[in-house]
């Protein structure tokens, strides 16, 4: 949904002004067209989706490598929280948001040149849209970070962030929510399934596979040092995600309210069926599994939470939380990549479950648009060309990204830095 | 002097200690240590990959005595560490030539 | 105050039609009575009570148990939200919630059949309202694990939260909330004093009676292993405290307003409460004792929060710190049950403490109810009503419902397992 | 533009009951005057600026002492939110905000014996603008601590917050936001530059004076323990300052936005500027450099969040990232005390960079003062006034007070009880 | 008896383990230890204050074996523990008199 | 050869090591102990259950010599290791009847 409100982010103010003149109550001072409510939810929201990269992410992800290589976890996130966020305002915001047509957004934001604190998107001022849409950028960087944990350089990181964010997540933002290719053919993405679950994931598979395996993977025990963390980081993932589900409502209105509602129940769900296939397979339902079946929970209901209601929320969670724990188990096995935190696995296999369920059982009474079990079958198809399309170009461009870096400055450390591990070969630190 | 070095469940640390105190020990020094025995470990399993975890915690004790305590001090261990159950550990003796209390220079048995 | 909401839950939509007709001047697409500001902080309100459980209850308590239990104790918190969260709707919530007697709701809202995304509750979604409701469930459920730490099993954990909080959760939020048998009798509990803190409590109490002690009890060192995490957890617990007992307004008000205030007064009032006591007693204030009568504090002013000032929050937050530390040092060591960390000397007894002192301090000019202090002095009977009902339900049904699961599945894991850790025994996990 | 509410808050109610005529369509059973979208936020940024003292100061600050200090650091800042709290409402928020002249407030609000359910403060309740102020006495409080880390008295510090917050922290805040002599002025100090920063790192830098080195300074290794969480508490951070900064504008409109995305942007420019230093002198980023740089740029941009566009906030946060990467690394070993924490190298050092660059890059179109680079050099000048103020006003009390409390009390621990830890020595527990 | 005590680099481990297993050591300890010797630590900078760590992580492991294996003991914690970088560590012999396990009072190179 | 083991006080580690370099000993190991003897431990309260910790930390230094060293070695640990307080350690020497530096393959004195 949140395309009706960039669509009204390319300066269409006259249009929003008609709209609020219905708002003649408000008081003196106000912009017009603000809803304070709406405007309370989502800088709340942009609250929210910060905090599940730093430190959501951050712990989530640096919960599960080895002692020697948790700061450098830490970092990956923090540092690309940072550097996401100035290129969004230089241009990332620009070529997602600025108008434009099926491909790519405008040079009309560049450098947020044309944002007052009197602009608005929608019902609230462009500077909290813009700030909000930038936390997804982040995140969705941020979650790349895991397939290459333990032995990125970090000055490749940045640049293949940078590269990344302004090539690859900017342009699928536009076809997505910026009026571009995709929202013209139906594909339904309420909070970013296709954008970020499904672009990270497939960014992270590629980079798995360039990059190449962790020394000594299959061989030494790499188990997760503080579990802990994860459970804390996955559990921060969730609160947050609330903003990042019911923010993409750009509202506090019903479909914020369901938006939330089958965002929990998915989760929710997502962990019975991890913890009951898990049970089932290892004979142990681990507490790394339950904060993994909620994170895809959570990404599977993203593209739907706008759509679906309780009942279909229940089923994309616990399929999501079986295909998820097969996927992360079974074919990572199968397949031998070495994606080190189950990005893919998660991600992108969580990302296209949940895109593909959204056509099945989107609810036209709440969201608009009918699914599959509505009488329309073409959802799915639908939503399976925003699925490919996402798949072929992220790919692309992120295995051009990385083999251009790796020919220059070099994807990896040094074999000797990888044992010493990253937080001292890399940052000069370590935990006590 | 001799040096008793054991090997023990770490629940049995209170419990070594005290019969070691009933004997007149006037110290001893612990350590954390992780073992590997007829007690196996146990597999930690993480979204799939299987981790053999082969070695169990354990404590270390290392007590420094007079000669002519060593066996009612090898006894005293045996008889407050054992539970019956495998895993409970050993008891080692070796010989100190040697041994300096760092705070007043004593030597010898003197410095236990 | 929920219960006013409550009643309007019930379907009860043409009601609220008139009142909206205030809103004139609301935008065309709202949803009739609707206030997005109450929305907002309603969905807000959410969040902040769900981080209560999971990252809040999950830290509060790991950091308490011995290493090797610390996971176990994390994922105790983590699978009781997504399992509460799945039977809420499936029946909980329409128990509760959907109209019905004084003793329990109706069949309405099974499965959330009814719920549609322009249901209102008040002047907030439906949807809202409910998923708000059942991150209260979770926590109540969630609490209750501190007493049972380090030795359950987790499959009768999961037999016993869920039946729980289908028998006695929803029945008495029902009593006090949804139009029962207790707010006819003019019982005050704003937030949740009977429903989450002396229900969990008394759960607690006998959960820790019939599982018996822990192997070692009294004997080995059984020391928190990481405070730090407890520190944390009780912050993140304050923090989403202003969700629970402000969100327990429904609405972005005075009330709430002065809600937030009185809880971070007696929440405040408890630290220094306890720190004084355990100063004087122990002769050294520790850091889990400040941590824990943070928490004492927000427990007794739970009920308290809608109907007393300042002033009032403040005796309430001294009493209840000295009464709760004396509870878990003193009466704990006189009784010698083992409630592992505490639930029953902090939430039980806190709870009755904030209970019988919102009907001392009541104040009618800010929830409508005079107390003790302002000449009624009947109210404080009628809390301690509300007190005994809640006891005796709660401990007559939680003791059938152990017993039960005791006399099928067993409650306890094997000495050995709890030797080793239910980190490793349960989950096959450990912390490096 | 604090104070305006401020002004409100003196129980100017008949004022706001005129505007509020024009909230016409305002539900039956609201209050005056009130919004419910600027009420919703302003109790969600309450809850995220608490969250920054308790997780945030704590966790930041614990990460980065030794392991046997951390349990009594996260005390220090979970104590002072008790103590400060409580007096706040006793004294501290009637002598900064209950109207008076120049210097400080009046006796009006003691006890806060005039604040009702229905009192406003502009459109929102003054509860909830009284605890919002609140969150800030707090945090002003426990960033001093890190500046005394590992060697202070428990009651030393006790007596010394009590003190300070009502001798120091009431009438600075008075000054500037309480209608006193420096608003006059027109100094600009939007979310608290000035009152929060400047006072704290000044106060930081005479207790670290006049406490004396640690022992071992210098000589022994004192690296922390425990990065992690310094990098969780500099995010938590983070993510509260948006209700810090955005909240200080005290309603939810375009102003709030603007504040939320300077915020972000400054915070990002100041990670990167301090990575890009460290990385060209100490040949490696570290991830404690990220997360001080983070808080660099947060404290920068505070004063400036309501005046300053997104390229104004690009150059606030590149500044701050560097001068206070150079103040923590060169001045202070220049200077040779022992500032634990670096509270003047960051807050001081930060907070005079940013009030001062106010004056530089402030906007009219924003926050209706133009600054230097609108042709108005005046106001950095003005802006100097302030920093002087604060700096000299707070640098002689903070002094008196410590000296008094060592003449007394004493101000440090034994040798003994440093070396053995303050975890141990004051509290009696110790971590795992 | 003798009781084979090494120091080696940590990631080591298993190999050493194995190796042992194959020559018949029923049982080893381990701890975790921090070593100087010709490989140096490194320096840590935190906010411009530079730590010199000169202590590099390594595990220590203990054998107690009959006399007759020392030397293959020996050797085969050499093969199996080198890298021939520097920072390898070193393997110590000495004598043990006496040894018992706790489980069943056995003793001498029974008790192993 | 010897060995020196010396259990002392953790914040002494860098002048013990100075003081073992500048008598020219290559190498030595460390481990963090906990210490039972005339200093004792503490007690801490949580929640009104009272644990006493009747362990100290210290660390332990085991350093492998030339015999003619021994004196040398002993007096250096005592001298840096010295606080004259209470619970500053002991040390203690025992023979070492073998030595090998793992990557070289080096034996006897010519290992440290
Ligand atoms: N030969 C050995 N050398 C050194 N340590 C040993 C040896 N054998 C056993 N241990 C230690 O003793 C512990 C207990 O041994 P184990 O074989 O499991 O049980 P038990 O002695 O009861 O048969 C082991 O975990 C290990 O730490
Ligand atoms: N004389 C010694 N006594 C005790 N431990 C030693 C001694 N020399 C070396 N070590 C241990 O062996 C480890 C490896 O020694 P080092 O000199 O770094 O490498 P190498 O043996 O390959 O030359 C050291 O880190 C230390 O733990
Ligand atoms: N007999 C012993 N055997 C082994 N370790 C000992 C012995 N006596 C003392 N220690 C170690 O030495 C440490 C210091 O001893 P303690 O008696 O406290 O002080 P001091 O030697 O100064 O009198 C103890 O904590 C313990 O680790």
């Amino acid at each position: 949904m949140k395309q009706r409100f960039a669509n009204i982010a390319r300066g269409a103010l006259p249009a929003v002004a008609g709209a609020a003149a219905l708002l003649a109550a408000a008081p003196a001072f106000a912009q017009e067209g603000l809803d304070t409510g709406d405007t309370a939810w989502m800088l709340t929201s942009t609250a929210l989706v910060l905090m599940m990269t730093v430190p959501g992410v951050a712990l989530f992800y640096s919960g599960m490598v080895r002692k020697k290589n948790i700061l450098a976890t830490m970092a990956q996130s923090f540092v690309i929280t940072a550097l996401v966020s100035v290129l969004w305002i230089v241009i990332g915001y620009s070529f997602a948001f600025a108008g434009g047509g099926d491909w790519i957004g405008t040079a009309d934001a560049l450098l947020l040149r044309n944002m007052t604190v009197d602009s608005m998107s929608g019902t609230i001022p462009e500077s909290v849209f813009m700030t909000f849409q930038m936390t997804f950028a982040i995140i969705t960087s941020a979650l790349i970070t895991g397939a290459v944990a333990d032995r990125m350089k970090f000055s490749a990181l940045l640049w293949f962030t940078g590269l990344w964010t302004v090539l690859v997540y900017a342009p699928i933002a536009h076809w997505v929510w910026g009026g571009g290719v995709l929202s013209g053919l139906g594909v339904l993405d309420f909070a970013g399934g296709t954008v970020v679950h499904i672009n990270s994931g497939i960014a992270a598979l590629v980079a798995a596979v360039v990059l190449g395996r962790r020394v000594g993977f299959g061989k030494e025990n790499m188990a997760p040092f503080n579990v802990g963390y994860t459970v804390i980081g996955a559990s921060l993932l969730w609160v947050g995600w609330f903003g990042f589900n019911a923010g993409s409502a750009v509202a506090a209105n019903g479909a914020a309210g369901m938006a939330l509602a089958v965002t929990q129940i998915a989760t929710a769900a997502a962990v019975l069926g991890w913890v009951a296939a898990e049970w089932f397979i290892h004979k142990k339902p681990s507490v790394l599994g339950m904060a993994t079946g909620a994170v895809a929970g959570l990404v599977a209901i993203t593209p739907a939470s706008g759509f679906v209601g309780p009942g279909g929320a229940l089923f994309i969670g616990v399929i999501a939380g079986i295909v998820c724990f097969w996927a992360a188990t079974s074919l990572k096995k199968m397949l031998g990549y070495d994606d080190s935190l189950d990005v893919f696995g998660i991600h992108a296999v969580g990302g296209i479950v949940g895109a593909l369920l959204t056509g099945v059982f989107a609810v036209e009474a709440i969201g608009g648009t009918p699914g599959l079990l509505e009488g329309n079958p073409g959802q799915v198809l639908t939503q399976l060309w925003g699925v490919l399309a996402t798949i072929v170009y992220c790919g692309v461009v992120s295995l051009v990204l990385l083999l251009g870096i790796r020919a220059t400055i070099g994807l990896r450390v040094s074999e000797e830095d990888e044992r010493a591990g990253l937080d001292i070969s890399l940052h000069g630190e370590s935990l006590g | 002097m001799k040096c008793v070095m054991a090997v023990i469940k770490p629940f049995k640390l209170d419990e070594v200690r005290e019969s070691l105190l009933a004997l007149g020990a006037s110290g001893l020094t612990v350590s954390e240590v992780r073992g590997f025995g007829r007690q196996k470990g146990h597999t930690e399993i993480y979204r799939g990959a299987e981790y053999e975890v082969s070695f169990v915690p354990k404590l270390k004790i290392e007590v420094v005595i007079a000669d002519e305590l060593e066996e009612q001090v090898v006894e005293a261990i045996r008889a407050s560490a054992s539970t019956g159950q495998i895993g409970d550990g050993k008891i080692f003796v070796f010989g100190i030539d040697a041994a300096m209390r760092i705070r007043t220079g004593e030597s010898g048995a003197e410095a236990l």
